[in-house]
């Protein structure tokens, strides 16, 4: 029976994907069934995940077994709840109490963290004398580094015309950033040849044997 | 009428397209060329970090992605957790995206029938699932991991998990490698458990996120390796002495990139021709 | 009133995690503690209402019959039975309502939910993307074309880049003598990415990170009201 | 002689050196600095004949219980998870490979809360001197003060764009991206629409919108409206031409997409939040031969578009166009503080290059928190 059941899976996945690829010749009622599928099946993961993994561990277990030691949480419980709230045009106001937390709470952490790691730690990286290494690619190497980050945030620098002297840093910088997103499309590239790979090998292999 | 024949051309065009991309990867798919890859420097910092954790350690993977980055990052995940578990590491799998959690049940079944099911749930490993809230979640973890993860996903209680016996927070850990699929994912582990409390971090990210984190790959060892995309978890299966899917996926995408170069370069000359074209009749018309 | 208050909150909020940042001496670590575990009980509520919100949207579609609303019971039917089978068995290790399911699981090989998401989540979603594949190799031959100085030096990278990362790269250039080993492709390819990738990288990481402590520090003071939303 | 003296000389240099490793095996447990009171920071000092260690800690009962064994000659270990205030009782052993031989070595530490994390003062400084700037120029800004922010490059491509499609009589194509309002991507990109509406009016253009999100339509239509009245030709808008379209990622491609090769608009716009549909949106617009201005702050999907459109925003640059247009004071302000912080940043980078070169070492530390 099991067996059966993997087979009866295997077409279904083979369906489903051909059901999308079925978009690259047209859009077609296939491909918006397949969607909506999705679409559907997503979102009840989501939500069985939320209730499984954290309303039930973190919240109504602990409320229910050791109310004493945890009626604080019914705080947060109620600002769920009126998280909620925002499904009705009316009450919609009501969110904006947890809504006003959740915000406070990121906003604040967003900036301690990345002003740690992203400003004070990389400047910190770039800070390197170049002339301490032996090889002459990572004195090359580390110059590019100092000059391409610079100039790169002086690209981003909008209180100065760029105009005479000021016009080079600002064109070194977005030749780098040239640099980089042709780094990021060749990237891109492979990862999207990527996923095309997974899925003809599902079809190949699992599905049509022609492939061990 | 000129916009209908453009239309069909355009489409005509874009189908041919498509079919031939489909041969270039179906066909070295089928017949594989034999390719080989070598390592580079990012992979092996990563591989390092593992390699020269000592026994014993608790560690964390945490399972930032969903099925639609899987052929990029379950090779990876399969690959960690092999060499975790060589090197008898705790491993303490955790998720930021909810699909995350039953990837990383998949990746361990899978590893486990290498190891002949000898690891044992709950002390050699353990699942404790899905948490939202990406950075926040992390930064409770620094004050309290129970509190964060009262039950598995087994629902066993926190306390009666072995292998969580003697951590309170995340400080214990070892090292947290994040396979990362985009946002939360191994931004917030570099931000939080690197830059706030210190553990080093190691990543698996998709192809097109890697560059992005780059930066971070410098003397503060913000990231200690970085594996970017199939090919990097092709030079981890290699550095572990096997091929895996990620090796055999090689084949397919090297040649997928010579016949996208060989698209640009078509389109070019198509462009160069065109205008070359249109110069001449200008020159007719102008006489 | 009704923005005044959110307001405070966000306030006590951000100076909360502000404070116990600096300050580890007790009871501000305890805060920062409470709030974030607060933090995930509210956001896990959010995603209730995220999906709630999606389907009630689908089914003022199908009441209103707006064009293709068919498909719309598709998004319902298969969002109905993904939840209840989930609720009823759980899933992988997680039992549900009426327990493990071990008989169901038995004839179909996984839990209901699992085999849904293994046979049909799964290739819907990595299918979905591997389409992308298809539109990269349609805008290589039709828009990736060599035009200003700075799209070339875009593409050009790309293009060593492309080549770089793959296996025959290291046979195209073996020819090229030791001494100049750095010109090898994958080798040159490691050059682009640790050294110009990583400065014009980190410039974008440093111009960001002030941009968020700019909004974030408008969202704490109130200056930033705008996810309070029609507060115009 | 000579050699007599030098023998004696290394000889003694010999015993001293022999002398002082054996004589400073050391170990010391200390309160961790700067932290919460949970964390014991343990270092030792051994002589080489040793190549085991462990430490142990005493529990309740006074019993040692190992806690770490890594050894090396000198090193330390961070132990981590302990209650603050609390007097804690270590003992290091070192031992040979038969155990035939051991030492131990005592100490005991009591762990403390902190009132201030020393290694955060120069998060703290440069955090307040980001912060003040951001807050000092929305002030001035708010009180009318004129502050100067230069032409972004891209935009002086709507007059040239909008030009072209009136020449030819086609309408002009303007994308929200596809983020829901929330995002201020959406919001830039709006408030960039709206003098594109405002041009487009002027020169009597059709101007097509199609929207992702219905709370995106009713926005844009606002603010299509807006720019139709300070051209002076509220009776040209035509509020049809903003549309919803799906909320659906590839279903609103394919229908922008149809858009573009039905009715081939002369200019095309394409600003805010795009994740992978950039590519494909930015492929057709180009094979029509439109003039195409692109912008996002996705870092991934630029190169996209720089490759396939005549002008990008790149980034920050998106927001920068839309505080330009909208001269609204917080976005100005904020934009005019965080251009002090890059500022900033470059004097830094700078200056401690060449400290590093100079040799002094303390300025790079600072910033990794080390003093």
């Amino acid at each position: 029976m099991a067996e059966l059941m993997k087979t009866i899976g295997i077409w279904l996945s083979a369906y489903f994907t051909l059901s999308i690829f079925s978009f690259l010749y047209k859009d077609n009622p296939f491909y918006k069934l397949a969607e909506q599928i999705f679409v559907g099946l997503s979102a009840a993961y989501w939500l069985v995940y939320t209730i499984y993994n954290i309303l039930i561990p973190n919240l109504f277990n602990k409320l229910f077994t050791d109310f004493a030691n945890n009626w604080i949480l019914l705080i947060p419980m109620v600002l769920g709840i009126m998280m909620l709230m925002r499904m009705f045009p009316k009450l919609e106001w009501v969110s904006r109490y947890p809504m006003a937390i959740m915000i406070g709470t990121t906003a604040a952490i967003a900036m301690l963290l990345s002003f740690q790691s992203d400003f004070l730690s990389q400047i910190a990286a770039t800070i390197v004398n170049p002339f301490k290494f032996s090889s002459p690619v990572d004195i090359v190497g580390t110059i590019l580094i100092i000059i391409g980050t610079i100039c790169g945030i002086y690209f981003f620098y909008f209180s100065k015309k760029p105009e005479g002297f000021y016009k080079i840093p600002s064109k070194v910088g977005i030749w780098f950033l040239m640099v980089s997103f042709g780094a990021s499309f060749g990237y891109t590239v492979m990862a999207r040849i990527s996923l095309l790979i997974g899925r003809l090998d599902f079809l190949l292999r699992d599905w049509l044997h022609i492939i061990k | 009428m000129s916009n209908d024949i453009n239309l069909t051309k355009t489409l005509r065009e874009r189908r041919i397209i498509f079919l031939l991309l489909v041969l270039a990867v179906a066909i070295p798919i089928i017949f594989p060329l034999g390719l080989k890859t070598h390592s580079t420097p990012l992979t092996e910092k990563a591989f390092e970090l593992i390699e020269s954790t000592p026994a014993g350690s608790p560690v964390i993977i945490s399972f930032d992605y969903d099925p639609s980055t899987v052929t990029e990052l379950q090779p990876m995940a399969i690959a960690i957790i092999e060499h975790a578990w060589r090197k008898n590491h705790k491993i303490i799998a955790m998720a930021m995206w909810p699909q995350g959690s039953q990837m990383a049940d998949m990746a361990f079944a899978e590893v486990q029938k290498k190891f002949g099911e000898e690891k044992v749930y709950g002390v050699d490993y353990v699942n404790l699932g899905y948490k939202p809230g990406g950075m926040v979640i992390i930064q409770a973890m620094g004050r309290n991991l129970k509190t964060v993860f009262p039950k598995d996903t087994a629902m066993i209680d926190y306390d009666d998990i072995p292998i969580l016996k003697n951590i309170k927070t995340i400080k214990e850990i070892k090292y947290v490698v994040s396979l990362s699929a985009g946002d939360p994912g191994l931004r917030d582990w570099i931000m939080t458990a690197n830059g706030k409390f210190g553990i080093p971090v190691a990543g698996g990210t998709t192809a097109v996120s890697a560059p992005g984190f780059l930066p971070y790959v410098n003397d503060q060892n913000q990231l200690s390796g970085l594996l970017g995309g199939l090919k990097a978890a092709a030079e981890y299966e290699l550095l572990l002495g096997y091929e895996g899917t990620a090796s055999r996926g090689m084949n397919p995408q090297s040649v997928a990139h010579i016949f996208i170069l060989m698209l640009i370069v078509a389109g070019n000359i198509r462009v160069w021709r065109n205008r070359k074209k249109e110069k001449m009749a200008k020159e007719v018309k102008n006489g | 009133m009704k923005s005044k208050i959110p307001q405070f909150l966000a306030f006590i909020s951000g100076v909360v995690i502000l404070v116990a940042a600096f300050i580890p001496h007790t009871p501000f670590g305890m805060f920062e503690e409470t709030l974030t575990n607060w933090f995930m009980i509210i956001s896990s509520f959010a995603i209730l209402l995220g999906q709630s919100s999606l389907i009630q949207s689908n089914l003022a579609k199908i009441s209103q019959k707006a064009p293709d609303w068919k498909y719309h019971i598709a998004t319902l039917v298969s969002f109905g039975a993904m939840l209840i089978f989930g609720l009823l068995w759980g899933m992988e290790n997680t039992p549900g309502i009426l327990g493990q399911g071990e008989k169901i699981a038995e004839n179909l090989g996984a839990k209901p939910f699992d085999y849904l998401f293994e046979y049909a989540f799964m290739p819907l979603s990595s299918t979905m993307f591997s389409l992308l594949a298809f539109y990269i190799a349609s805008a290589a031959y039709r828009a990736f074309i060599f035009k200003t100085f700075e799209s070339n030096l875009l593409l050009i990278t790309a293009v060593i880049v492309m080549l770089g990362r793959t296996s025959f790269a290291t046979v195209l250039t073996s020819w090229i003598p030791d001494s100049l080993h750095f010109l090898r492709l994958p080798e040159l390819t490691d050059f682009i990415m640790q050294y110009p990738n990583t400065a014009a990288q980190r410039a974008i990481l440093i111009s960001a990170a002030l941009g968020v402590v700019g909004a974030s520090l408008r969202i704490i003071l109130g200056i930033e009201r705008s996810y309070l939303g029609g507060d115009k | 002689m000579k050699n007599l003296h030098l023998i004696l000389l290394f000889l003694l240099i010999g015993i001293f050196a022999f002398a002082t490793s054996e004589g400073t095996e050391t170990y010391t447990a200390e309160d961790a600095p700067w932290d919460d009171g949970t964390a014991v920071l343990h270092r030792w000092n051994l002589s080489a004949k040793w190549e085991f260690l462990s430490l142990q800690k005493a529990d309740s009962l006074g019993v040692y219980q190992e806690i770490f064994n890594e050894f090396s000659p000198s090193g330390q270990f961070k132990e981590t998870g302990l209650n603050p205030d609390t007097k804690y009782q270590y003992r290091l052993v070192a031992y040979n490979k038969e155990r035939s031989d051991s030492t131990s070595l005592f100490s005991e530490t009591t762990t403390q809360q902190q009132w201030f994390a020393m290694n955060k003062l120069p998060l703290l400084i440069l955090l307040v001197i980001v912060c003040s700037s951001v807050l000092y120029y929305i002030l001035s800004a708010r009180k009318g003060k004129e502050l100067f922010i230069r032409r972004i490059s891209g935009l002086d491509s709507i007059d040239e764009a909008i030009g072209r499609a009136t020449e030819k009589g086609k309408p002009i194509l303007f994308v929200p991206g596809i983020s829901d309002l929330g995002d201020i991507q959406t919001i830039a990109a709006l408030n960039i629409l709206n003098q594109v509406a405002m041009k487009s009016a002027e020169y009597g253009t059709e101007i097509l919108v199609p929207c992702r999100f219905s709370m995106v339509m009713s926005a844009a239509r606002e603010t299509v409206k807006d720019g139709y009245l300070k051209a002076g030709k509220p009776d040209a808008y035509k509020e049809d031409n903003i549309f919803y379209v799906t909320d659906d990622q590839f279903g609103f491609v394919a229908g922008v997409d149809g858009i573009m090769l039905r009715e081939l608009p002369a200019a095309n716009f394409f600003l805010g939040a795009f994740w992978a549909e950039s590519l494909i949106l930015a492929e057709t617009g180009f094979t029509t031969g439109a003039i195409q201005t692109a912008g996002t702050g996705q870092p991934h999907q630029l190169p996209f578009f720089v490759v396939s459109c005549d002008y990008t925003l790149i980034g920050e640059e998106l927001y920068a166009a839309s505080a330009y247009l909208s001269r609204d004071p917080q976005q100005l302000g904020s934009l005019k503080g965080q251009d002090f912080g890059k500022l900033l940043t470059i004097i830094l980078i700078l200056a401690g290059i060449i400290a590093e070169i100079a040799g002094l070492g303390w300025f790079k530390n600072f910033f990794e928190g080390v003093f």
